[in-house]
């Protein structure tokens, strides 16, 4: 079961028009923006993938990464939950134009929504946004003297998400915080698509210290030198 | 067609198990209840890559280690000890069923007193007395793309396993797609029984006779054949 | 914030009558047959703590651990999911009996209202036990032309969890299988008391390979050599 | 006390800062919002053991990195690079914010737009103009013990920030139960302000002047003393 690709451009080569696509990473911690670029050059060669919708905690900063798939126009609509960062042009130009669509989720509910997809729970009760202009016309229920909002489950067809070790069954571990998003997205995409700095055998990983299980898993490519969004973005880099 | 007799001539467990393994598909992740169904990884055939996973937290076990050479803290959900093959990973309970009812694997193998033809299934408790135990199989009957039954045929009265409406406790409402029993290959479609697979001495009647609803045909009705020595 | 404890007995010192506790381990894996030990050994010294809920995935096996527990008559109520063991007699001659409450849960359900109680999560739907008796008396709802049963947070007054490497502000990992409820009954408890065969200084275990971060361990106690229930089971020892 | 100027003699950020670190328990863990309230672990007391969380996933993070020794996948939910004491962890965001949600945390501390005296928080936008953006802020009223505000008790219009009923979007209801102002200290109990510290050369009056809801008293008002020199 050799999960592994060989390139990016081939990784995200079946990523159709249309397509509900998370992407992992946190400002620029856990970014798979060589898997974003792979994107952005198969959009700018064909025309494809357009109208997507991308699911992220920001909206991309800069000039790279999440942002650049915003300036090249494939974005038709973002679900995050900070798109306002201090270099978030961009997603902002075109928001405030009227030309992409936004769902602002709360972050922890975010993540909730996104576990839950994985989880296969359909809906849960959080305390988080009640009595928010972000609750309205979402049901509500008392638990044991509390309010609470009733919220759905956050599937995606593809999750690009970015670790550090990865095997060729799948199984993954992160570098520090650019963990994040990455499990979450990993369980809940109908197909995962994994950038890992070092690809090894099945057995190079620990079993003990998996962090996504290859199950969760579906192609995996190694990058070995990763950029990082944060020096892209502190460097003025422009993709 | 008159030698053919039902409680005799009917497959083994183990045949039954082996018919179940050849349907397991190269590359899949794949529970197997406790018990019975814990049998068809010994027949997984040749040159398929299958995962394995245990409820408890295992994905990518092996076989059972050598007597005296357990650990354990290494068993599946039968509190039998296993072995790891490489690219095996541990995780919690919450993670582990969040693979089962999440829809990550790709097939879910259980034991049953009873299965309906709208794909009900029974095979928890037979009635109120004693100890209920549930375990996992309320959640393995969701979730999983495809959710097979190995079963007997009829019980050990003879009476069918393979019902209109369960009158054992349910486990999981119209959950099950595929029965291997001890005579036949049955799928669960549209609430009805099409037999896909029987027994070659069996004639449609004698089948008919032992099943406790209608078993309905769509295209041809294949020979059910393993092998003799299992 | 050291949170190291001395001895196993000091550990559940404070645990009184009537108390919800977790206890992890599934069958024998993972099992704090050291702690559960202690809370038997103050039992049996004081008459308390009596009157204790017992939440695990099974109802003891053997004669030692939760089933010495429900032998010496400190348990009222189970809380699990398959108390019918090859070796269970001690909670089945006193369920038979009618001298202890049985609440049975799905093993999934289990796993889930215990991870729910520790996130904050006060209700979420599932697709198990729908139309089962195990559903009876529970508010179900369709979700996308599919049916979901509603479920209750589980929480607990203590757990008592088993760990192989700790540290003194509670960071833990697990063995192998042994991992199974304990993450999550430490999430799920208002007090968790965990035993670890290793106890190092803070910064021992790799942060990237912590499985319980501290936040959630309030008395970590070392337990160099610890018994494995399975063991004890299969040599026959009664405690 | 009439030579009391409160847009010149209030307290700095700083000094707000100051005072609420000395709240914080020994042994506590604590979550200090993006912006101003991450100032506070500046003026965390000698000799208290405090874990700070972040909500990208870190437990146990300490001070920023000296500049060009920064490792951008290690920062705090303020995007900004952290280095981490001994005893740190990560874990994703589902586990960061079951932390937040299920009570894990001793304390939050936020900044704010307005807050009610019913502990009704606005701190996310103050129109409907321009990009919204929410982050972690809904999530972070919930669930830590205490959740706690430092603001300037006043607009930079000299208006109320405290007050009756929020005008601006809310972030939480009835969520904050402890309010560090420029002017004063102040609980929320029982849907109402209780006045706990003010600064010695500011009279009742001229406090309730700025502030938009009533100012109540359960016992004495101690003097806001801080440092003079930050």
């Amino acid at each position: 079961m050799d999960k592994t690709i060989s390139t990016v451009a081939e990784a995200v080569a079946d990523i159709p028009d249309g397509a509900q696509v998370m992407i992992g990473g946190f400002g620029g911690s856990g970014a798979p923006i060589e898997l974003i670029h792979a994107l952005i050059n198969r959009f700018r060669a064909t025309g494809s993938p357009k109208n997507i919708t991308v699911i992220n905690n920001n909206a991309g900063n800069g000039y790279i990464g999440i942002a650049a798939m915003i300036k090249a126009g494939m974005v038709k609509k973002m679900i995050c939950s900070f798109p306002r960062s201090s270099n978030a042009e961009a997603f902002n130009e075109k928001f405030l134009a009227g030309e992409i669509e936004l769902e602002l989720v709360p972050q922890g509910t975010l993540a909730e929504r996104i576990r839950a997809a994985g989880a296969g729970i359909p809906a849960f009760y959080t305390p988080t946004s009640f009595g928010t202009e972000l609750a309205e016309g979402k049901p509500t229920e008392e638990f044991d003297g509390k309010m609470y909002v009733r919220e759905r489950w956050l599937k995606a067809d593809f999750a690009l998400i970015k670790g550090q070790q990865g095997d060729t069954v799948g199984n993954m571990t992160y570098r520090m915080a650019g963990r994040n998003f990455n499990p979450l997205m990993a369980m809940a995409a109908a197909k995962t698509i994994a950038q890992v700095s070092e690809l090894g055998e099945p057995g190079s990983i620990d079993p003990q210290q998996v962090i996504t299980p290859g199950i969760f898993v579906d192609a995996i490519v190694e990058v070995a030198q990763p950029q990082q969004e944060e020096v892209l973005v502190r460097t003025g880099v422009v993709y | 067609m008159s030698d053919f007799n039902i409680m005799e001539d009917k497959l083994s467990n183990a045949q039954i198990a082996w018919r179940a393994a050849q349907d397991i598909e190269d590359g899949s992740y794949v529970n197997l209840g406790i018990g019975f169904p814990e049998m068809i990884a010994k027949f997984q055939p040749e040159g398929r890559d299958v995962t394995y996973h245990t409820e408890n937290g295992v994905l990518g076990f092996g076989k059972a280690p050598a007597e005296g050479e357990e650990d354990w803290d290494l068993i599946n959900a039968g509190k039998k000890a296993i072995t790891l093959n490489p690219g095996a990973s541990f995780f919690h309970h919450a993670d582990s069923f969040s693979m089962v009812r999440g829809g990550h694997l790709d097939l879910a193998v259980l034991g049953a007193y009873q299965v309906a033809q709208n794909g009900d299934l029974a095979n928890w408790r037979v009635g109120s007395k004693g100890v209920p135990a549930v375990g996992g199989a309320m959640d393995l009957v969701h979730g999983a793309k495809r959710v097979a039954v190995v079963t007997d045929h009829v019980t050990k009265d003879g009476g069918p396993k393979l019902v209109k409406t369960c009158t054992f406790p349910l486990t999981g409402v119209g959950c099950v797609t595929r029965i291997y029993t001890s005579l036949a290959v049955i799928d669960i479609e549209g609430g009805k029984f099409i037999l896909r697979e029987k027994l070659p001495g069996l004639t449609m009647e004698a089948l008919q006779a032992v099943t406790g609803a209608t078993l309905h045909t769509d295209g041809d009705v294949l020979d059910l054949i393993v092998p003799e020595d299992l």
